[in-house]
């Protein structure tokens, strides 16, 4: 990955972001290179989740900037950051269960027929493209009008994964999808993470688990508490040195040694 | 309430400040406030309330006023506060309804008509206009005085049937409408309020195509000009405007100079069927009748 | 992946068509309407579903559902408009001061009294969404206000709490015909000389017309439920009521799309109002007492939850017209008319817990 | 291990006992209610601030307070109850009748009140959590179905729609003294003989006493806070509003808490019912209407959440005092009656709004 | 563990459970003998958490039973499971979030001092308990009054832990409780779960995590589709064969080949 003769597709600059007293970012600095995962990785609480709501435009951040193409940008809202190119699937989903699947996948984006005043939601489009784009991850449905409060937590986590994939223009943002997944849709995810990074788009990648993020990425950076320890390009650092760094390198010795080293 | 010099009347009623009834005597009120020279405060519950009633009362003796003007729909629950202003030394007069319990509370005097009574003559009124049977709308359900009126005009007339509904227009036409359908003997119709009952009682009338007696208690414009052009038969005024303005007036004569009149005062009933109805409208409208 | 297939099917029931029907939402209040019919044809005097008895208890109904379908897209949206009954009154008045005492022509004043609710609807939603209170709670303070204001600007302009002469006021305009009085009445004329349908002794028809609201009412309701479920901004409207972070996080304007229901309901409840100032020809302090109320139960009869993010449009027509048939019903049956609030608290709590058991056995059954 | 403590303090500001303090539920109220009296202190006559100005505001204050404090409590497990008003004229015509009527001795007529409360609270919460139906509708089916047996039931009685007789039948057992009148009248004697309260011209002192609601809404508001802030049925109560599943997961008995909970809201209607037909003699039809909205009113001035699992029982008795120096607190002012409800909305909203900002405040300033 | 000589803390057998016409187990038996870490592993909506809910109280079965200590038990709510000496970490963690730290903790369960009816809840010694017991998992509470809702996911899912550590008797049950957490936190309940078991607690573990079960578990179970494929002792089983019968063996050469066999 020649990163240094490309531009990023998202650059963001010394974010920080407070919440009341609280100081969730303090100074990240943070870029993704069109075709490459970029994986964020920390603690509980380190900032991850902030921040990538900052980058979508759900927060809008205390100091810093964020910069597309060039251009300052100034994401006044999530729909702003989606018209920019970048698509999100957040840790919590943003999944309506009494919807169903069509109605979420296009839930802000809805494709319309007809001419004002009368514009229908156009079914047929969103049903078929639904489907199809389902069965691409490896799920086929019962029916594309099944609530997503039926589907299992797996399939949930797929829906929202393929409508990121569907819509994401430039950037596609996953928060730890696969810490509910079983084993056979997490490989699904990484091979989707994998698939669309080769299409082009910058991926940025949300993980605990190392070894989800070493099957992936391309880029490592560890947050904590509100500040980057560091980026690691691959290859350049061991699965051992990206675990202590997670862990913030504390007493990991100890426990690994109790637990035979398998965490 | 407007600013006086050095009289001060509290007034405190038990009708709902958005009821066109009591919204006619609290004109009464503030007039004479007005023409008295006095400060009048004029007070009532939110809802058909003794409970907060009293405690209105309470209020108003606190702040010792020289006269105090109340309604008595219930001697028991109201006496104990009412007792209590007379104890303070306040002069008391009531109005509207009480006249049978104002005596041994201790009120001066009371200006006002007994809603039984008035029901019973409405009830005399419309049977001897050949009526058989007649339906009593009682748009209040609860509303003690409005009950009176009910029973009173059973004993004048008769067979009767009350018939409860809101005070929305577009239920009271449709039920009487169902009631005048269900019954076809029903012929004669009283309502207890002009505007919210009486109105479109006879809007569910004139769509029946059917001959129906029908009066009502209090007035309103639309319905007293129906009165003039024959369509209904009268409006029971009790010159509730007077219920405000007289025990105003008679307290601040009382304040300055101690006068007042030797006994009760009847503001009504007074019928008003066709011949006087054109000439009442323009009051009624204006707040007066 | 030819191994997905089946596991779906394994473990799952067969979908019989009938039980997916039963999964709408207004299912329920369809069975519940079934009842009350069956109840009335028992207990009711026959009159009751002749022609004119159901213009009768519609008139009604189409009042309380023109409010009940606006209140239940607000509580698809999640929130709740307590203040829609004194929203009647002062739309009423807002229509009737400008057209009696002002002057103005009937179009400048019904435009005048829309305006008025846009504005209404806007503040209470404006302030819903800045402090983050529940609806419930900002809309009981504005049933209180607008209320009082109707009170005020009435004792203000008339010294009663009335004010009358709107009809001679308003004319004979087009407009009178949009929204009072009856639709269609050549048809019913034409009808009545047929023979089809009852007349009076002197031959005009007892039904003279659809009285226009419910031209309205059943308009407003189509409209509604397309829009509900088979638009962009209905998607939307479940959305919001669904999970308004969620929506807001994929792009959905959350707020924009709750201030335009606030804006909505405020808006039927003044449809409401002109209707019925303009058929009474009087605008009234004391107009839609307890409307607020009859609205959101009809809503829920209609299969809304009061959670927000699942009803319909057409339940809650359904819902209007089951209150509407409770309402006026009982007059033509033999019961005591003092058990009225027995029968007709009794009634809504069969109706709610047949919805719910309806709901739930079709949802079991998925 | 301690490289843990630091860690926690490095992003935050450090908490000072007044930003801890003004955490609590109930300190918005606080905020409102000095708010409120600053109001009167300059607009209204002063006398509403003596010795009997205050018990006036305080006798409805107290009344209401009851219902707050219970609604509060049901509030705080998660339910509302729409019924209580209602509740309210039922419970004062199962007290009346039987002491009027049937000549049951005071002792079992309201003893056979109480049960009947108890009954009807079970009813109410037993369909709630058996129909998983929202409260919200189930109990204001009850406030039509209770206000009608109310009527029936008078009717059927008596003729009227009031119940009169009951201090003559309630005689003068020292449960009359419980329920109604005032305490510690010799003290109040003994102080206006000493000059030091203000007596009528004729020399009684204007407060012979203090009344008997206010004893029982201060002793229940410290009983109720008591049981919500330091026991274990306070803590499933939190728990069993916060989120039901979860604690019936780690073994909270939600259905027997909220059950309690409706029962002990019925009670307190059921107290309040006996005050005031104690007092003042009489039950009627119409008692007790609309209380169900101003319990919950103060009960959300008070801190409450709607939401449930958050609130307080001193912000309830501190919201119903607020609720009832504004209700009376009108009548010293020159505000024409006119504008109460206009008043009274706005009153509401500014206490809401205002409690919700001190509490986000607060809780940001954490 | 020499489990054929000792009698099992619980066993279940042939447990069905359907929710109106999904099947959600199918007859599955289980047991837990004193002091060893049992894994219950699956795919999602294998039916894991309806299983580990049916053992506690929350569901019952529609079919099958439930023994301990040679009875037949019928547990018709959680709280008589707890009785019975069975603690659960349920995967949504049952706290309530506007309530304290102690409040949770001891949540149903509240210590009385005082006589009746004046019985106080002991705050003293539930706020003592409570701090000392988060010390032990290596969280320093700054009080503990903070509401839970102000807690970070990894310090929610350590008091969760804590609560059913302190509280459990016999069976301690574990839905997924390394889901969310960062590494330090993982390794810490690893630990944590290690030193339950030593002390002759019967332990549950429900992980996606073939690793983290590797690393604490005695025996594994695996469900499918709410059927028991089959259970295996440690060192009876190697790793691979473990996840491929986790992921239904279905694929995974192809997806783990062009990972590079790292999920
Ligand atoms: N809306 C908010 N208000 C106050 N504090 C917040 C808010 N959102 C997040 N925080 C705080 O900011 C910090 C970072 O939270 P964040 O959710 O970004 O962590 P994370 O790295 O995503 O953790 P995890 O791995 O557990 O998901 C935490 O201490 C959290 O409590
Ligand atoms: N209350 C319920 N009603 C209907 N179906 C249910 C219910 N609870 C669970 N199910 C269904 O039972 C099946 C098993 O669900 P369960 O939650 O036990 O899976 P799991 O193994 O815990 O999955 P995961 O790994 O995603 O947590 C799923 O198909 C689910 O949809
Ligand atoms: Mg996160
Ligand atoms: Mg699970």
């Amino acid at each position: 990955m020649s990163e240094d003769t490309r531009k990023p597709v998202i650059e963001l600059v010394d974010i920080e972001k407070h919440f009341g007293a609280v100081i969730a970012l303090a100074g990240v600095s943070f870029s993704v290179y069109p075709g490459e995962c970029h994986c964020l990785l920390g603690d509980n609480g380190a900032g991850k989740s902030t921040f990538i709501k900052t980058m979508s435009g759900v927060h809008q951040p205390t100091k810093g900037k964020i910069v597309m193409d060039g251009k300052n940008m100034n994401f006044g809202s999530p729909r702003a950051g989606m018209e920019a190119g970048i698509a999100t699937v957040y840790q919590d989903l943003a999944m309506i269960p009494l919807m169903s699947v069509t109605r979420n996948f296009w839930m802000g984006r809805e494709p319309q027929s007809g001419f004002w005043p009368f514009k229908n939601m156009d079914f047929k489009k969103a049903d078929e493209v639904t489907m199809s784009e389902m069965a691409k991850m490896g799920i086929n449905l019962r029916e594309p009008g099944q609530a997503v409060g039926t589907l299992s937590g797996g399939e949930r986590q797929t829906v929202a994964i393929a409508r990121a994939v569907y819509f994401g223009a430039k950037v596609l943002i996953l928060d730890e999808p696969t810490s509910a997944l079983g084993v056979r849709q997490t490989s699904n995810v990484l091979a989707t993470v994998d698939k669309v990074r080769k299409s082009g788009v910058g991926v940025v990648f949300i993980t605990h688990n190392v070894r989800h993020a070493l099957a992936v990425g391309d880029r490592f950076t560890v947050l904590n508490r509100g500040k980057t320890l560091g980026t690691a390009k691959r290859g350049e650092i061991t699965p051992d040195e990206l675990q202590d760094m997670m862990a913030g390198g504390q007493e990991m010795a100890q426990l690994e040694g109790s637990l035979g080293g398998t965490v | 309430g407007s600013h006086g010099n050095d009289v001060n009347i509290a007034v405190v009623s038990h009708g709902q400040a958005n009821d066109a009834f009591w919204s006619v005597v609290k004109n009464g009120v503030e007039a004479a406030g007005k023409d008295m020279n006095v400060k009048v405060d004029y007070r009532s519950p939110e809802t058909f309330d003794m409970v907060a009633m009293s405690s209105l009362i309470d209020a108003a003796v606190n702040q010792e006023p020289d006269g105090l003007v109340v309604s008595i729909p219930d001697g028991d629950a109201l006496g104990a506060a009412i007792k209590k202003a007379v104890a303070a030394g306040i002069p008391v007069i009531s109005m509207n309804s009480g006249s049978n319990v104002a005596p041994e509370l201790g009120v001066l005097l009371h200006v006002g008509q007994e809603e039984f009574d008035a029901g019973k003559i409405a009830g005399a009124k419309l049977k001897s206009m050949g009526g058989k049977k007649a339906l009593c709308v009682n748009h209040e359900v609860g509303n003690v005085s409005l009950d009176q009126r009910c029973a009173g005009f059973a004993e004048g007339f008769g067979a009767i049937e009350v018939l409860p509904t809101t005070n929305d227009p577009a239920d009271v036409k449709s039920k009487v409408k169902a009631a005048l359908e269900k019954d076809g003997d029903v012929d004669t119709v009283l309502t207890l309020g002009a505007s919210t009952a009486g109105e479109p009682a006879l809007a569910a009338i004139a769509e029946m195509g059917k001959e129906v007696n029908i009066g009502t208690f209090d007035m309103s414009a639309n319905f007293l000009k129906a009165v003039a052009d024959g369509k209904a038969a009268f409006c029971i005024d009790q010159q509730q405007y007077l219920q405000g303005y007289l025990p105003v007036a008679f307290l601040a004569m009382h304040a300055r100079f101690g006068l007042m009149p030797g006994g009760n005062v009847p503001s009504g009933p007074n019928l008003i069927t066709q011949e006087k109805a054109a000439q009442v409208v323009e009051l009624a409208a204006k707040g007066i009748r | 992946m030819s191994a997905d297939k089946p596991m779906a099917d394994e473990r799952l029931a067969k979908v019989s068509l009938t039980k997916s029907l039963l999964q709408r939402p207004e299912v329920g209040a369809v069975v519940g309407l079934i009842a009350v019919i069956l109840f009335f044809t028992v207990y009711a005097d026959s009159r009751m579903f002749s022609l004119s008895g159901i213009m009768n208890f519609m008139e009604p109904a189409a009042q309380l559902g023109i409010l009940a379908i606006a209140a239940a897209l607000l509580m698809v949206g999640g929130e709740f408009d307590l203040s829609i009954g004194s929203m009647i009154a002062f739309a009423g008045i807002a229509l009737g001061i400008p057209l009696v005492l002002w002057g103005w022509p009937l179009s400048l004043s019904i435009l005048f009294a829309f305006g008025v609710a846009v504005i209404t609807g806007a503040i209470n939603g404006f302030i819903v969404l800045r402090s983050g209170l529940p609806s419930f709670i900002v809309t009981l303070a504005f049933l209180f206000i607008l209320r009082g204001l109707t009170l005020v600007s009435l004792k203000e302009a008339t010294g009663t709490t009335q004010l009358r002469g709107v009809k001679e006021a308003a004319g004979d305009s087009w407009l009178v015909e949009m929204f009072s009085g009856d639709a269609f009445e050549g048809a019913f004329t034409w009808l009545a000389n047929m023979g089809w349908i009852d007349t009076f002794k002197n031959g005009t028809p007892k039904v003279q017309g659809i009285p226009v609201e419910i031209i309205w009412f059943v308009v407003l309701a189509l409209a509604a439920s397309w829009l509900l479920t088979r638009t962009r901004f209905g998607n939307w409207i479940f959305a919001a009521g669904g999970d308004p972070i969620a929506a807001r996080n994929v792009g959905v304007p959350v707020n924009r799309v709750k201030i335009i229901l606030f804006i909505f309901t405020a808006m039927a409840a003044t449809l409401v109002a002109t209707i019925t100032v303009l058929e009474f020809g009087t605008a009234d302090a004391s107009r839609g007492l307890l409307k607020e109320f009859h609205a959101i139960i009809a809503a829920v009869i209609g299969g809304c939850l009061l959670t927000g993010g699942y009803g319909s449009a057409i339940g809650a027509m359904v819902g209007a017209v089951i209150f509407g048939m409770v309402q006026i019903g009982i007059t033509y049956t033999n019961i005591n008319l003092d058990w009225f609030q027995v029968f007709m608290g009794a009634i809504l709590l069969i109706a709610v817990v047949l919805n719910n058991w309806v709901r739930n056995k079709a949802m079991s059954a998925h």
